[in-house]
């Protein structure tokens, strides 16, 4: 049920339309314009505002020949987690799952409070700089998008699986430029097949190391909407390897504040105990 | 490009992108296929899933390498030993598709027996006429058709070739109407003559070894084997090969002839006009191939037909068509296409009686090609440049050279959409603009989506573009400038008696807009242009369906005959198609000639008319129907019967036989040697870049002989093995950018936002440069800085006698205006030209490598050596002064 | 007609309830979407799609620009119908947006006169008189009939450069005026 | 790259210039890049964390006192005033740091169990409703306001709630952080909300202390509060110990470095061993009591600052985020 994406990073080629697909239809911002010299990516992370990123990671063939024989590339992207930490941290609600099982925040509802950044165990969301406008780059004779992110300065900002986009039928930007489909997206439960499949696939061709990430999860996290097909371990691609959820914390959080209490309430009561009594 | 053009007929690539899926083995040489064409490579991509091999040869591990099954690195520039390589490998180990070879091929021709070959003079072909080598701008191009011999015309000293036993040999055979013989070239059939072609090939191939491509291209012996395996195991009856090209081929002084290379190759392997063969070109701009149709090239005009020119002493009608009107094959019909032009161009005022106003057209003197003209320039031969979406300054060669030769004009007129380096050449670093008297114009032009029109896309196909959005501001439409300053022109010689003015006055320039409110902005009617360049009847206007309605006799007119059938009425625009099928998709644009998507597709079945193999069915001869048919449009006279003779001396296509899939050519062969077609050798020899770091280890002589150069002291050569200059250096794109039109954009900008040198490890360790630092590259020619990026991809290699050498690569889509700025490579590359078509050499040059920046560019220096204006060799901005010998 | 009791507490309090939309802000992890995310809609749905082709490379994607009835441009993606990119893009096909409303832009006519230091914008007549002016003048200056007794009609005076950006028609019209004036030097990025 | 360090010309792999190595060290994960993003978190909630402590802790010690006798009662009203202050200075001190502090009232459209924050805005609104009673009742008793508002209190009706909402506010702040994906603050999830809640009691009872030595009231209560003040420190102390212990790598952004320094210096030195060793002095001055009080103030903002500071460079360490705590 719901949809999401799988990124089959086999399929990728680097160009980054990814990127700039989402930008376009989502009017953001670029980030700045800063040379990395990490290999390819100059984008660096997924961000406020970069809601797709392309990691490039240059394999050599050993410690000591620096020729590079593999050249990994991935499209990252918020992962739509089946338990969000985002979404169960929001105060406001602002953070909302949405008909199509993807978790979407209400640009007109959040308030900026900040308590998602730190929620997220991908590090995905962040907060977006006030007044860090698209208009600055663009002509602002009104051809620009009004429901751009850019005028929701001071708030948190995400990808929003193309919720806008869906709900009119259309298929979220960056799958839909993706020129070599290591993009897809559709059904989650079908993609998850398709994934399976594609895995044997690889693997009865050789290709090392393929495995999925997202899929039939042991974590507290669970399974995610937007899932991916790696070939090699996670923390490569900058991917926790178990991510936690952040609300399994709240249990052993409040007894042990309700512990301290209590035992501090005691320790007061029999302090101030037989105090009448002179 | 001649490169297929003299092999095949055409210029243009022969399959399209589509098809590539079909191909059971890709070979992508001299090109970064998935970076510089990503969506096209969807195609190869899918191939891939389907069980292809993929592979990339090229001097970087670029995204192309990343996804492709086999890997070779290859020094830049020395392509064609390794393509020979591959030639002689097939043609050894015959495992080449013979049947296909002694059907569609000249293998079994005869060559001259006064052909010498290189074999035989040490690099050098029999005819050579030594001269200066030195461009003098007076050398005639040929352009894409077999026209003149430059050499035997031009009376300028330079070298070049007397092509005349370039030949095969003729015997004498009776005509087919009996009335006496015909001189036709002498075959062997049992291919035993050594003059035969494929013998003649054999030898010439015979020192391109796999040690040799170790030595000079320095690709690994194991990778040239599993190659080699992997194309002739996927070519043949049931699988087919694909390749794919682009500048990374074209841009050298050898450029043309490293096409040829892959073209005789394909042949051999049979894998020409069959699905998932052939060869894709791919072009780098939406209308590159339409620019080359209907050109803005100084030697063409539309429809491949070369302009007239006093070297082919073409001042009458009577010689034009004399000297471009071939006996046999489908260019005897040049007169039909040639005299339907000039009916488009001057209407009613072209008649027989004058010619059809044939004397209208200029005359070429010489080589009018971008370099030459730049040249012209600096030596104050231009007053006035019209720069048109353009952006030499940056994305050219010698950069600093050509911004210096704007200094030298009397005006200029930049059209674009964005500020280019071009436009305000004379804001650029180290230039005072209170010193610089062109007089500047800029006209802002709508992009795209802010007007209708055609464009033709890298596989030939013309796709109709609707307009979206009005421009903004002032900015207008290239047409409308055109079209407006055609109307001002005829206002104002309207009155002229001066016969120079009657072009202007004569031309045909009614393309009012249908439409009240484009007409009152005065936008000329697109569609009326396009229904012009299609072609009508004269007598009533009505438009033409195809070429083969064309007539020599003014009854008709046609813009371009190629186009012909893509309007056939007034309501119907074939580009304008918009239904797709899963492959061919014959309703989904309109590609020209006749909307054929596979040129000489005939050659997908057997010279019996029955397809090569079930698997790789295409076009084929239907007995019932007597007819061509399959699931293109076949490219050959559909109802010409498979066993029907050549007719010896009859005119056209009559001459061919039933088996010659390649209609432009005189035999309707592939020419696996071409007579004289080509300046520089009728079969490809490896010569190094004219900045090479290493000795030609094949042949004496280091250079294409013919290659065109200037050297003076603001065009300096690093030249051969240069000390100064030890490590190769190549250019290309990154698919985030490609010049001013991505680097005003922040999505882009963001993703690549600045220059960058990408070397190998151990280079940089031994320059104590660090991953991201700066780094100055240099030529004799100047210096450019760019970030270095050091990476593995790129690697060293080994050479023979044990030569190391390391390739520096630099992206050329920066430039100082922009939101991603950075150093174009322009201002390392010298004007170097390729005699046959005067492309220049951006792909392999040589360059040194430092930590740091550069010093600010600064125009003392050169103040002091060199007055303002005053022409002819003087030094560059920041280049060495030196001369280097380059051949 | 069954008659209803006058007061039904339960419906009050589900009415109460659904006014309140209490399920949805009530819990566990609550879900209460607010009104511009009930009505949110993706701005292609109020444009009309426009078939054009990409800019760029030569590969030759098809192109639909959405376009708002008061002919603004709300978004360009990749022509899901044709065969050749089947709706996908690259990136820079991606950018086309970008590269056509940008206020990095030039879109006025503009003019530097000899030795000065800045542009400075012109009306666009103005522009145009002067260029006319100036192509006469150099023709009539440069323009040769014959050279070494052949018949040349032509001018070395004037060169163009460009054409693979721009659209068929509009090269056949510039070559067609280009080579009626006489001019030689005309060239594009074509030259492979 | 490590291999190039092989092929470099000389062992250290330095090159000219600045002498920074040409090749750099093993990449950690992603360029070294951060896996998760910093918190935004910045004065304003250092400083409600703190002051929201000694709130809801004062609420505590007002139920703990109670009003049994006329001394008890001085120490309650002293703790209900202050519980009432905070409450009215904490709420603009929270909703200062919103990126959009206008749409504060967002946080009341839903009733959100799972959200720390949201219950801690609601556990606010009633704490500071509660309290407002209290001190009514309190102002009413002290004869600022009419009789029959005595009603409201002080009574048990209003000390339990004041009570145990107080324990609530100053517990819910360590488990929203610890409730998060940051590694410091996730590996502390049972420490933190400990620690914290003994150091807002900690800070009540010293304020409250430092109170009654202002007012000249009995020196009795003083001590008990006093001693009440040194168990919740020791406390406070040990829990912070043992948390050093068992974070572990997670816990050096908290313990060592510019962090760990400030921690052990100004929270546990000065703060906790300090205010004790003071205390403890046999002199009898107010000054003592007031500047005890003070270090221990300071000490409780200073580990409130830490433990933000912890957590953003927590979240700039991609090994601890590869593999998170549990």
């Amino acid at each position: 049920m719901g949809n999401g994406f799988f990124t089959d990073t086999t399929l990728c080629i680097g160009c980054k339309a990814c990127e700039v697909a989402c930008k376009q239809w989502n009017q953001l911002p670029s980030d700045g314009y800063e040379f990395t010299a990490n290999s390819y990516d100059n984008t660096m992370a997924l961000g406020a505002t970069t809601w797709r990123h392309v990691a490039f990671v240059e394999q050599p063939v050993d410690e000591h020949d620096p020729t590079v024989n593999r050249w990994l590339m991935m499209s990252d992207v918020c992962k739509h987690c089946t338990n969000a930490g985002c979404l169960e941290a929001c105060p406001t609600g602002a953070i909302m799952r949405n008909e199509f099982d993807d978790v979407f925040i209400q640009p007109d509802i959040c308030n900026g409070c900040g308590y998602c950044v730190p929620s997220c165990p991908f590090g995905v969301v962040d907060l977006i700089p006030h007044q860090h406008g698209i208009a600055t780059t663009f002509a602002t004779d009104g051809r620009t998008n009004d429901d751009a992110v850019q005028s929701h300065g001071g708030i948190a900002g995400k990808c929003t699986l193309c919720y806008d986009r869906q709900k009119v039928g259309f298929d979220p930007a960056c799958a839909k430029a993706c020129p070599t489909e290591s993009i897809q997206f559709g059904d989650v439960d079908e993609l998850k097949d398709r994934a399976r499949k594609r895995v044997e696939q690889l693997q009865a061709r050789g290709v090392a190391g393929a495995r999925l990430y997202g899929v039939d999860e042991t974590t507290s996290v669970g399974d995610l909407n937007a899932f991916f097909l790696l070939t090699d371990t996670p923390d490569k691609y900058n991917l926790p390897e178990r991510p936690v959820l952040p609300s399994t914390r709240q249990r052993p959080g409040y007894t042990s504040a309700a512990l301290a209490a209590g035992a501090l309430a005691l320790a007061g009561f029999a302090i101030f105990a037989n105090g009448k009594t002179e | 490009m001649p490169g297929l053009g003299t092999t095949f007929g055409r210029g243009g690539a022969t399959t399209f992108v589509q098809d590539l899926e079909n191909a059971d083995c890709i070979l992508i040489e001299g090109s970064n296929f998935a970076e510089c064409h990503p969506v096209a490579f969807r195609f190869v991509m899918k191939a891939k899933e389907r069980g292809a091999t993929i592979i990339h040869v090229d001097p970087r591990f670029t995204r192309t390498s990343a996804v492709a099954d086999i890997y070779a690195p290859i020094r830049s520039g020395s392509d064609i030993v390794f393509l020979g390589a591959l030639i002689s490998h097939v043609l050894e180990s015959g495992k080449y598709f013979r049947e296909y070879v002694d059907a569609f091929t000249n293998a079994d021709y005869l060559v001259r027996e006064d052909f010498k070959d290189t074999e035989d003079l040490d690099g050098i072909f029999s005819g050579w006429e030594a001269g200066e080598n030195l461009n003098d701008s007076s050398i005639l191009n040929a352009g894409t058709t077999n026209s003149g011999d430059a050499s035997a015309i031009d009376g300028n000293k330079h070298s070049a070739y007397n092509r005349e036993t370039w030949a095969f040999e003729l015997e004498e055979v009776p005509r087919y109407d009996g009335n006496g013989t015909v001189k036709v070239p002498k075959r062997d059939p049992s291919q035993q003559n050594p003059r035969c072609v494929i013998n003649v090939l054999k030898r010439h191939f015979a020192r391109y070894t796999p040690e040799m491509v170790e030595d000079v291209c320095g690709t690994p012996r194991e990778k040239f084997f599993q190659i080699a395996e992997a194309l002739t195991k996927n070519s043949g009856r049931e699988r087919t090969t694909a390749f794919a090209y682009a500048v990374g081929w074209t841009q050298h002084s050898v450029g043309v002839q490293y096409i040829r290379t892959a073209a005789i190759l394909q042949t051999l392997l049979g894998n020409m006009g069959r699905p998932g063969g052939g060869i894709m070109a791919l072009r780098g701009h939406a209308n590159i191939q339409g620019a080359t149709d209907i050109p803005t090239l100084f030697d063409l005009l539309p429809g491949y037909m070369p302009m007239p020119a006093v070297a082919r002493k073409e001042q009458t009608l009577a010689e034009y068509l004399g000297t471009n009107t071939k006996p046999t094959g489908w260019w005897a019909n040049t007169p039909k296409y040639f005299i339907s032009l000039l009916k488009a161009w001057y209407g009613e005022h072209a008649t027989a009686e004058n010619d059809f106003c044939y004397d209208y057209l200029p005359q070429l003197t010489g080589n009018h090609s971008m370099m030459s003209t730049t040249i012209a320039m600096k030596d104050d031969e231009v007053e006035g440049y019209f720069v048109i979406g353009q952006n030499p300054s940056a994305s050219g060669m010698n950069g600093e050279l050509t911004s210096d030769a704007f200094e030298h004009l009397k005006w200029m007129v930049n059209i674009d959409a964005y500020e280019t380096e071009t436009a305000s050449f004379w804001k650029r670093e180290g230039t005072d603009p209170t010193t610089v008297a062109t007089e500047c114009f800029y006209l802002p032009s709508a992009v795209v989506l802010e007007k209708e029109g055609t464009m033709v896309n890298t596989n030939r196909m013309l796709q109709w573009h609707d307009k979206a959005i009005e421009p903004p501001g002032d900015t207008v439409t290239d047409a409308w400038i055109f079209y407006t300053l055609g109307k001002m022109f005829k206002a104002h010689y309207a009155d002229s008696t001066d016969p120079k003015d009657r072009p202007i006055q004569h031309m045909t320039w009614d393309y009012e807009h249908p439409d009240a409110h484009e007409r009152a902005k005065g936008e000329p009617s697109i569609h009326r242009i396009m229904k012009e360049i299609n072609g009508y009847s004269v007598a009533d206007g009505t438009q033409l369906k195809t070429f083969t309605e064309l007539k020599d006799d003014g009854s008709t007119a046609c813009g371009a005959w190629i186009y012909t059938g893509v309007a056939p009425d007034d309501t119907k625009l074939m580009s304008r198609n918009r239904k797709a099928d899963d492959w061919v998709s014959l309703e989904w644009g309109f590609s020209w000639p006749a909307n054929r998507r596979i040129l000489y597709n005939r050659a997908s079945a057997d010279a019996a008319g029955k397809p090569w193999s079930e698997r790789k069915k295409y076009i084929w001869w239907d007995e019932a129907q007597a007819k061509w048919t399959g699931v293109d449009v076949p490219d050959f006279p559909v109802g010409k019967a498979p066993n029907t003779p050549a007719k010896p001396g009859a005119s056209g296509m009559d001459a061919h036989g039933g088996a010659s899939p390649f209609m432009l050519n005189l035999d309707g062969q592939a020419q696996l040697f071409t007579a004289g077609l080509l300046k520089d050798g009728p079969m490809p020899t490896h010569y190094e870049a004219v900045a090479s770091p290493v000795k030609n280890a094949l042949y004496g002589q280091q250079n294409n002989p013919v290659a065109m150069e200037w050297r003076r002291s603001d065009n300096a050569y690093n030249g051969t093995d240069n000390p100064d200059y030890p490590y190769v250096l190549t250019s290309y794109r990154v698919t985030e950018m490609s010049g001013i039109m991505t680097r005003y954009i922040p999505w882009l900008a963001e993703l690549q936002p600045a220059a960058f040198a990408e070397l190998d490890p151990e280079l940089a360790v031994e320059k104590h440069i660090r991953n991201g630092d700066w780094v100055t590259i240099s030529t004799a020619l100047g210096e450019i800085e760019a970030r270095a990026l050091v990476s593995g991809r790129l690697q060293p290699l080994r050479l023979g006698k044990g030569r190391r050498i390391h390739q520096i690569g630099i992206p050329y889509n920066y430039g100082t205006m922009g939101h991603a700025t950075g150093d174009s490579p322009s201002n390392l590359i010298p004007f170097v030209m390729d005699p046959n078509v005067s492309i220049h050499e951006a792909k392999s040059g040589t360059c040194n490598i430092r930590l740091g920046r550069r010093p600010t560019r600064t125009r003392t220096v050169v103040d002091e050596a060199v007055p303002q204006h005053k022409p002819e060799g003087q030094p560059s901005l920041h280049g060495a002064q030196r001369d280097t010998p380059g051949a | 007609m069954a008659i209803k009791p006058r007061v039904d507490l339960s419906t009050l309090f589900g009415r109460a309830k659904d006014a309140l939309r209490l399920d949805e802000r009530i819990g566990k992890a609550p879900n209460l979407p607010s009104k511009r995310t009930q009505e949110l809609q993706g701005r292609v749905a109020r444009g009309k799609p426009v078939v054009s082709v990409c800019p760029y490379c030569a590969v030759g994607c098809s192109t639909l620009a959405y376009v708002s009835d008061d002919g603004k441009l709300l978004d360009v993606e990749g022509n899901p119908d044709s065969p050749v990119n089947g709706g996908h893009l690259c990136p820079k096909g991606s950018a086309i947006f970008g590269l056509t409303v940008n206020e990095a832009r030039w879109t006025t006519a503009k003019y530097r006169a000899p030795y000065a230091t800045e542009w400075e914008d012109k009306p666009l007549p103005w522009v145009m008189d002067r260029i006319a002016a100036r192509v006469i003048e150099t023709r009539e200056r440069t323009f040769v009939r014959e050279r070494d007794g052949k018949r040349v009609n032509h001018t070395l005076g004037i060169a163009s450069l460009g054409g693979a950006t721009f659209g068929s028609e509009e090269n056949y019209i510039l070559g067609k005026l280009l080579h009626s004036l006489g001019v030689v030097s005309i060239e594009n990025q074509a030259r492979i | 790259m490590t291999a190039l360090r092989d092929i470099s010309p000389d062992a250290s792999g330095r090159g000219v210039g600045d002498g920074a190595p040409l090749v750099p060290a093993a990449v950690v994960g992603y360029y070294d890049q951060p896996l998760l993003k910093r918190p935004h978190w910045e004065a304003s909630v250092k400083i409600y964390l703190f002051l929201g402590g000694i709130m809801g802790c004062s609420g505590l010690l007002a139920m703990i006192v109670g009003d049994g006798d006329p001394e008890r009662a001085r120490v309650a009203r002293n703790a209900r005033y202050t519980s009432i202050v905070l409450a009215t200075v904490c709420p603009p001190v929270l909703i200062s740091h919103l990126g959009r502090p206008e749409r504060f009232l967002n946080m009341m459209r839903v009733f959100k169990t799972k959200s720390v924050m949201n219950m801690g805005v609601w556990g606010l609104l009633a704490f500071s409703g509660v309290a407002g009673a209290g001190a009514v009742g309190q102002l009413a008793r002290d004869g600022f306001l009419p009789r029959w508002m005595r009603i409201l209190g002080p009574t048990w009706a209003v000390n339990v709630p004041l009570g145990l909402l107080g324990a609530f506010i100053s517990g819910y702040t360590g488990v929203l952080l610890s409730a998060t994906a940051i590694p410091v603050w996730g590996v502390g999830k049972r420490h933190i909300p400990a620690f914290s809640l003994c150091s807002g009691v900690a800070g009540a009872s010293s304020l409250a202390s430092a109170l009654l030595v202002l007012q000249g009231g009995s020196e009795r209560m003083q001590h008990k509060l006093v001693a009440l003040e040194r168990v919740a420190a020791t406390a406070e102390f040990a829990l912070l110990q043992h948390f050093r212990a068992y974070a572990g790598d997670f816990g050096t952004p908290m313990f060592a470095g510019k962090q760990g320094k400030r921690l052990s210096t100004w929270t546990m030195a000065i703060g906790i061993l300090g205010a004790t060793a003071i205390e403890a002095l046999p002199v009898r001055s107010k000054w003592k009591s007031l500047l005890s009080a003070a270090m221990t103030l300071t000490g409780g903002y200073v580990l409130r600052d830490v433990l933000i500071e912890a957590g953003k460079d927590s979240a700039d360490d991609p090994k601890a985020a590869f593999r998170q705590p549990e």
